[in-house]
């Protein structure tokens, strides 16, 4: 029941006939009962994509599925790096090309977002609609001409030609946040250093990008994972097997003409996701403050 | 410096849009190579094409659906998560793989645990006699849609409860205590106090993803390719069918037009709800 | 892609295709290439893989960009495709004499479009009936091939009673031409096609029976819809599967699944032609994989003398026809080692009763609009609960739609 | 009736000691300021009384309560926070009712409360504006309304002044005093300005590293302060000290140090430690007198050092100086003229002197 | 040598005129302090010597050469801001070095220097610290460190003090102007509170409404304030108003308002405008010497009124009066003993007094 210190004036009688609250933070047992659920949610695939890595080919498609593997074999991670399957271009391919992509995608975002940020003029509504545009467009419409458009640059089958198209449609949302984050950086720190004598690029370099490591990473991990999942650019604009990319890669040579072969599936996809998942981890703490500073502040 | 970048960009993102558009208003097969001026009858063909609508619906469904579902689950993680200790936080790393694990990967593996006969899912809540008959998750017209939104639900809450995450980071402690000290219950909490600054990052996260699903080919082309019939068929996988396997690239421009307004529209509403309440 | 023409001193021949795309065929074709310009020194064949799903559209896009390949690994409806943008070669004047005798005629006559012939068999392989003599048996069957489709029926009934678990009856019903090939027949044997040149002709009883047997097959948990043919081939390794329409292709992913020896295959597994309906025929459809020119290649003859080589000549044959694609060769009359290699049940059975029951989907440019009005009917037919009449008539409305224009 | 009485009560935060073991008794009604330079527990003391932290050890009463497990929400308190706190997305309006709201009471009852409230503090015309349109004198204001509105029985301020500039600070200590004046509510106000100590507290508790130093009234903390800690920290200028030693001479009550000279008086020397030698002496500013060179020679209690620095304040002067290695603030009226170099002697009057242990900092009295 | 010249110097953001037209000459090595109210323009003006704001119109010369269209970084100034704007990502040392690094300095050189500035600021001991790891104090040393250390010609201020706790700034008060005196550049300071002005600067600029209300030493500022708001803003507490009107008695020498009464000496009475009636006089609280009712009688010059509020602060107290529907605050001795409420008299010297013209509020003298 609740305390009254005064003695109680008439209107603070309903203050006494008030029942005692919960406390706050919510339940611990509720707290643990709805964390323990969602991690079984969220675990739950990736063992199964674990476990069924882990069968020989007539378990893994055995319409009795074993829970646990009742025979555990490497044979299809053999089989992936072993075979004839170009799967270990795939993995550089997608690695090399996410990265680039990031890159290049930070770095001309930052620069963009800068000027944004600081060029006196302000995105208002309309431009970051524009912005946003560039990240709607029906990809699907537009990869035919652009297929065209790099056929006739002779940049089919090329990495260059993947991260031109990976990164023109990332840039301008990655400028977005960039300008976002940068927003949040005093003013008075870039002004002590034209004081110090310092050119704005000297700025940017020196002051600005080390402060907004946590942007970076953010825009960095988003272009990364959109370019790392992209199927239907390698799809069309690369031809050629062994420049091929994981997530086109792994559906031709998995679900191709012959058959469905699922433990190797689940093993590629396994070695497609280690790297994320990892890489994931270790940026999530700035990819919190990015958000919060970037995408949020963004608009 | 930024200038070379910036034009060719201008040219990779410009010149296929402006394509697409006047494409869109030709009679235009790959197959034969002539190729007549036809006004805006894709346009009207669009109108009384049930294939068409159904995708538009489809994709309305998958969209909303996925995003509100990923969005409440990101927002009970984020607000459960909160107050997570030391080695505790390791958790919310855990409840963020999804995210990390690419869209096809995503696709493949739940293509596999629907599968009707030998999937796991089936199979598992036949044994918990949740179910007395296997659901065919991807192979009836009442079942794919929602097999395949929660696949994505599955890959997608975690962004939600990352940006959730965020915002709740920048409620200032002395907020809550005040509210704590004015008597606020757990619940009143959330709503009158926390709710209101997640609500930057809810529509920011919203729109990102309706966009991204409005485009988001991998997952439904690698489980379903649409099918059966149209019953998965959202936009992007029409879109694709038509130019690519019917090769009638005027009408999947078309379409694509349409569908590019569509999503400036919305988005449109969203950043006014945005500005109209934080400004 | 394309850039073709000589490098230093050697011919080049550009060589589009998926079997290099693919894990299973991958090595096969690297072999075949090595081996023929072994034989010709003078010539460098360049691979350009692209996936099966793909070669169409990249290979229409290269069309309209103007530079193709050479030669091209085609099949079913992608060869019209082609033909229709006008890139295709002309093949008469190199495919006669000799080669023309050593070919089945049949086989030659799927590659002559507009008494035109732009395409020639590379491995022949005709859909059939595959059944499994074990799993019919346990299911207290005599493990002999069913003649009509209500045999089928009755068999498939028998079965899934016996073993609700076991795959009865694998049929592509997926949304792709390669799903229409494969049904055509069947609609044929029912006595009906979904269309005829330009004119639907779904909205038929015919149809409408072919139709209400894949509803039957589905409802009744005989097969489940919207799978690909390929995916029954790993599940029947482990004789989980009944009865599959496929090609040849079985009998080499059963074995690399569970390493059973040819003879023990023969045992299990045997093949008929694609039951009849009505009027008793059977019918089936290629799924033959052709090889075409491009018309603007630099070094035709190399050209020519590849596809020949991979056609017809008897390294191309053992080693990758027969080893590779488990597929039969397009030999009128094979001879030594082939002969031996083809002298067993299934192989013979294809010669003897499949190949002459071979039909032409009616392919053209149509098709490409058509398939997918057709085998989304045929899903609702199987996944939705709408009448068969609405359906019939609803796939022939959108087939006028999709013809006309 | 809200008396708050500690027993004991002490908080660690990990493995610093914020808050030692503490004995407090605040009666009903009073105005207790907390005082202390940055670090020295204030705010933790406040928000273990408030209940926003658990305390690690002790007892806490409220009007003779335990409330050691009772929820911040029903203690029935109120809180003003350095950054107010408010409700961002709320409007004034909606600031000051949430607390009524959340306790069931009645719209009109609500309104009428919230429009008193509004009044009293002059905010009536902002009701409906939102936190951000709000200047930081207004915001201010607000987050004491907030706090009033519920008269709760007791009132607990955090540095609320402290974001104010200059002049609005000395405005809003009068306004908070007219507005504890009239709510009936027992005070506790942490700052670390003691100018705003002095002029707001009943009494004051002056803290330094997680001990409460010395509890008294501004007088007696001014006057008799018990450690040299609470003589250097209240009153500014600051308490000028000088080390020096006893020179044996007038039965030991003379005291001798660079640059300062002095005799106690009987009643004083009493209360030294017989056999100790070394004390600090203290003078405040304003008691020394500044006196010739020659005047220095023949006085008791002098001392004399080099001019450091000038203040000037208009209607007096600060001079600082130099003694030995000390320094030593003197607050002259205006006609006195000294210069930067120059040398200074001053007078004192030993009633007004303060002796200091060295080492334990103790005040001999 | 640099001096500063102001011509003309305005600056308008979009329709605000953050800073009329102003003329003003900066010695070299002076120590000129800013002081007004928040939004009087003193940052402006500081921005726009510094160069970090382009001018409206006029010219502004550093020792008489005309920099208008000189960069920020080419204007060999040091800036301190009042958060700081140290480089988080950067250790103390790093801070410091930054900006001679900039100027292709020898290593060598430069850890000479930084290290002397180090020294001379007592921060060696934090050199390789990040300025999250320091305190507000800390903070503010390397700031002026990081000014300092590249001995700039001009060196300028915008409250570098008000983030920090009243003890830190009445301690860094002192340390700025020591390293002022080291270094010797010219200096301009910018504060709101005007105890920092009174005490640091040679000269003082008071701001309001971005113009330059009066320039001139702290003395003159305090005796001689040429308008209401000067009077008013500079001493603490507040130099109080009262309107009053001539009475026409002593030739029309004496003036009478609600609870106030005097007689001007002639010399002042020449000063006013023959004609006038109305005037506001203002009396600082120290001028103010209590007497008793009865004494009030006969006095020339007296202020009644009842007591509103006492504020003791040991050496001494303010007593705030209200008279009429004005306040007035005295500035007492702890002897005299008030009580809110009772009625009060205070007599004073009509030398000290100051009359201002109730419109344009512009001193008589
Ligand atoms: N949440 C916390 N975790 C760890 N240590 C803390 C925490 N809060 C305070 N402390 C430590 O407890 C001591 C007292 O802190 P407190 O905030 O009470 O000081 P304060 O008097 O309020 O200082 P200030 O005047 O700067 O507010 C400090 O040493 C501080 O570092
Ligand atoms: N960047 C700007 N854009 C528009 N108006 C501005 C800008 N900077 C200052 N102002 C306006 O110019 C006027 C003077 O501002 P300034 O910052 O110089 O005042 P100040 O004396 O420094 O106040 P404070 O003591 O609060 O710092 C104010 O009215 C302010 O609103
Ligand atoms: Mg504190
Ligand atoms: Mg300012």
């Amino acid at each position: 029941m609740s305390v009254t210190l005064t003695p109680a004036p008439p209107t603070e009688t309903t203050v006494e006939a008030a029942p005692p609250r919960r406390k706050w933070p919510i339940g611990r047992s509720v707290v643990i009962v709805i964390v323990a659920l969602f991690l079984v949610w969220t675990l739950w695939p990736i063992y199964w994509m674990v476990s069924t890595s882990l069968k020989p080919a007539k378990e893994a498609t055995n319409l009795n599925p074993t829970i646990w593997p009742h025979t555990l074999t490497g044979a299809n991670y053999r089989e992936l790096f072993g075979s004839s399957l170009p799967f270990g271009n795939y993995l550089v391919n997608s690695i090399v090309t996410a990265l680039i992509s990031a890159v290049v995608a930070v770095v001309i975002s930052t620069l963009a977002g800068y000027s944004f940020s600081r060029g006196g003029y302000k995105l208002n509504g309309t431009t970051s609609i524009v912005v946003l545009a560039t990240q709607m467009l029906p990809l699907v419409v537009l990869i035919g001409p652009l297929y065209l458009l790099l056929l006739k640059a002779h940049l089919l089958n090329t990495y260059l030609g993947l991260v031109i198209g990976y990164t023109s449609f990332a840039i301008p949302f990655g400028a977005w946040m960039m300008k976002g984050f940068i927003d949040g950086i005093p003013r008075e720190i870039e002004e002590a250093a034209r004081v110090d004598g310092y050119s704005r690029l000297g700025i940017l370099v020196r002051v600005v990008v080390p402060m907004s490591v946590p942007g970076l990473v953010t825009t960095a991990v988003f272009v990364f994972m959109n370019t790392w999942n992209n199927l239907l650019y390698p799809l069309t604009l690369v031809t050629s097997n062994t420049k091929q990319t994981l997530p086109p890669g792994l559906q031709q040579s998995f679900s191709g003409t012959f058959k469905t072969d699922y433990g190797g599936l689940m093993a590629a996809s396994l070695i497609t996701s280690l790297p994320l998942i990892i890489a994931f981890f270790l940026v999530q703490r700035s990819m919190v403050r990015g958000m919060t500073a970037g995408a949020l502040a963004g608009t | 410096m930024t200038l070379p970048a910036l034009l060719i960009l201008a040219l990779v993102i410009g010149y296929p849009i402006v394509r697409a558009v006047i494409i869109s208003f030709y009679h235009y097969p790959l197959l034969n190579p002539q190729h007549n001026f036809i006004g805006a009858d894709n346009y009207r063909r669009l109108v009384d094409d049930p294939v068409f609508w159904q995708s538009l619906q489809n994709t309305a469904i998958y969209t909303g659906v996925s995003v509100v579902g990923a969005m409440l689950m990101g927002l009970v993680l984020a607000l459960a998560t909160e107050n997570l200790q030391g080695p505790w936080r390791f958790f919310r790393g855990v409840l963020l793989t999804p995210w990390a694990v690419p869209v096809i990967v995503v696709a493949f593996l739940f293509q596999f645990m629907f599968e009707d006969t030998g999937g796991i899912t089936n199979d598992l809540l036949l044994r918990l006699h949740i179910i007395d008959s296997a659901i065919p998750w991807l192979s009836s017209s009442q079942w794919s849609l929602a097999a395949v939104i929660i696949a994505n639900i599955w890959s997608q809450a975690p962004f939600f409860l990352l940006i959730f995450t965020a915002a709740l980071g920048g409620v200032p402690v002395e907020v809550t205590e005040a509210a704590r000290i004015d008597r606020a219950s757990t619940w009143s909490m959330i709503a009158l106090i926390k709710l209101p600054y997640l609500r930057s990052a809810a529509v920011v996260g919203a729109l990102l993803m309706i966009i991204q699903n409005f485009n988001n080919f991998p997952l439904i082309w690698a489980m379903t390719e649409g099918g059966p019939a149209y019953s998965s068929t959202t936009l992007v996988i029409y879109v694709y069918r038509l130019a690519f396997t019917s090769f009638n690239l005027g009408y999947a421009s078309a379409i694509g037009v349409v569908w590019l307004v569509l999503l400036l529209m919305i988005s449109a509403a969203f950043i006014r709800v945005l500005r109209g309440k934080t400004s | 892609s394309g850039g073709s023409g000589t490098q230093n001193g050697k011919q080049v021949v550009t060589f589009a295709n998926w079997a290099d795309a693919e894990q299973n065929t991958q090595p096969g074709i690297e072999a075949m290439i090595k081996e023929f310009e072994k034989e010709n020194p003078n010539i460098t064949v360049k691979s350009l893989p692209i996936s099966y799903t793909d070669i169409e559209h990249q290979l229409v896009l290269q069309v309209q960009s103007g530079n193709t390949p050479d030669v091209a690994e085609l099949q079913g409806n992608y060869t019209f495709s082609l033909q229709a943008t006008g890139a295709l070669q002309s093949l008469d004047s190199y495919a006669n004499g000799s080669y023309q005798q050593s070919v089945i005629p049949q086989e030659l006559q799927l590659g002559n479009i507009d008494g035109q012939l732009v395409a020639i068999p590379w491995t022949v392989a005709p859909f059939a009936l595959w059944y499994n003599k074990k799993v019919m048996a346990q299911a207290g069957l005599d493990p002999k091939p069913p003649a009509t489709w209500d045999e089928l029926l009755t068999d498939l009934a028998a079965i899934h009673q016996k073993a609700p678990k076991i795959i009865a009856f694998g049929t592509d019903s997926t949304n792709r031409t390669y799903g229409l090939d494969q049904n055509w027949p069947v609609m044929k044997s029912f006595g009906g096609v979904p269309f005829d040149g330009k004119d639907p002709s779904a909205d038929t009883q015919a149809m409408k029976d072919y139709l209400n047997f894949m509803r039957t097959v589905a409802s009744k948990g005989y097969t489940p819809p919207n799978k690909k043919g390929g995916f029954f081939r790993q599940p029947a390794a482990s004789d989980q599967v009944a009865f599959t329409i496929d090609g040849p292709y079985v009998k080499g992913v059963v074995q690399s699944t569970s390493h059973v020896s040819d003879a023990q295959f023969y045992q299990t597994w045997g093949i008929a032609p694609l039951p009849s309906g009505s009027d008793g025929k059977h019918y089936s459809a290629p799924t033959d994989h052709q090889l075409v020119m491009f018309s603007k290649a630099k070094n035709k003859d190399a050209a020519w003398k590849f596809m020949q080589f991979l056609s017809t000549s008897d390294y191309a044959i053992q080693n990758y026809t027969l080893k590779y694609e488990n597929s039969l060769p397009p030999l009128q009359t094979p001879t030594g080692e082939i002969a031996k290699e083809l002298d067993n049940p299934i192989s013979q059975a294809f010669k003897t009763d499949v190949i002459p029951t071979v039909i032409r989907p009616n392919w053209g440019t149509a098709y490409d609009n058509a398939y997918s009005d057709v085998m989304t009917g045929v899903q609702s037919a199987m996944t939705s609960s709408s009448s068969i009449d609405s359906i019939a008539s609803h796939i022939s409305s959108a087939l006028k739609n999709d013809l006309g224009g | 009736m809200a008396s708050i009485t500690l027993k004991g009560v002490a908080k660690r935060y990990g493995d610093v000691d914020a808050l030692q073991e503490t004995d407090l008794e605040i009666d009903d009604h009073e105005f207790l300021v907390l005082v202390g330079p940055s670090g020295s527990g204030k705010t933790t003391l406040l928000r273990v009384i408030a209940g926003l932290e658990p305390l690690t050890r002790g007892e806490l009463y409220f009007g003779g309560r335990l409330v050691n497990d009772i929820d911040v929400g029903d203690r029935d308190i109120a809180m003003v926070f350095q950054n107010y706190g408010l409700y961002p997305h709320m409007s004034v309006y909606g600031n000051l009712a949430f607390g009524l709201r959340r306790r069931k009471m009645a719209k009109r009852q609500i309104d009428a409360k919230v429009r008193d409230s509004a009044r009293m503090l002059g905010i009536e015309h902002l009701l409906s504006r939102r936190p951000k349109q709000l200047s930081g004198g207004q915001r201010q204001r607000v987050a004491l309304g907030r706090a009033i509105v519920r008269d709760p029985a007791v009132f607990l301020l955090d540095e609320p002044l402290s974001n104010l500039d200059a002049h609005l600070r000395v405005q809003m200590r009068t306004e908070i005093l007219k507005v504890h004046r009239t709510v009936t509510a027992t005070a506790v106000y942490v700052t670390h300005d003691q100018i705003e100590a002095m002029t707001m507290g009943d009494r004051i508790a002056v803290m330094s590293d997680g001990v409460v130093q010395q509890l008294g009234t501004p007088d007696e903390l001014y006057d008799r302060p018990v450690n040299r800690f609470v003589a250097g920290f209240i009153g500014t200028p600051a308490m000028g000290f000088l080390p020096c030693a006893r020179t044996g001479a007038d039965d030991g009550r003379a005291l001798k140090g660079t640059g300062v000279r002095t005799t106690l008086s009987a009643r004083r020397a009493a209360t030294l430690a017989g056999d100790q030698q070394q004390f600090v002496v203290g003078v405040r500013p304003e008691h020394l007198e500044p006196i010739s060179e020659s005047a220095a020679e023949t006085a008791t209690s002098v001392v004399h050092g080099v001019v450091e620095l000038v203040e000037p304040l208009g209607s007096e002067q600060h001079v600082v100086v130099n003694v030995g290695d000390d320094m030593i603030t003197a607050k002259l009226a205006r006609q006195q003229r000294f210069e930067r170099g120059e040398k200074a002697a001053f007078t004192f009057d030993e009633a007004n002197l303060h002796v200091f242990d060295p080492e334990s900092g103790r005040a001999f009295r």
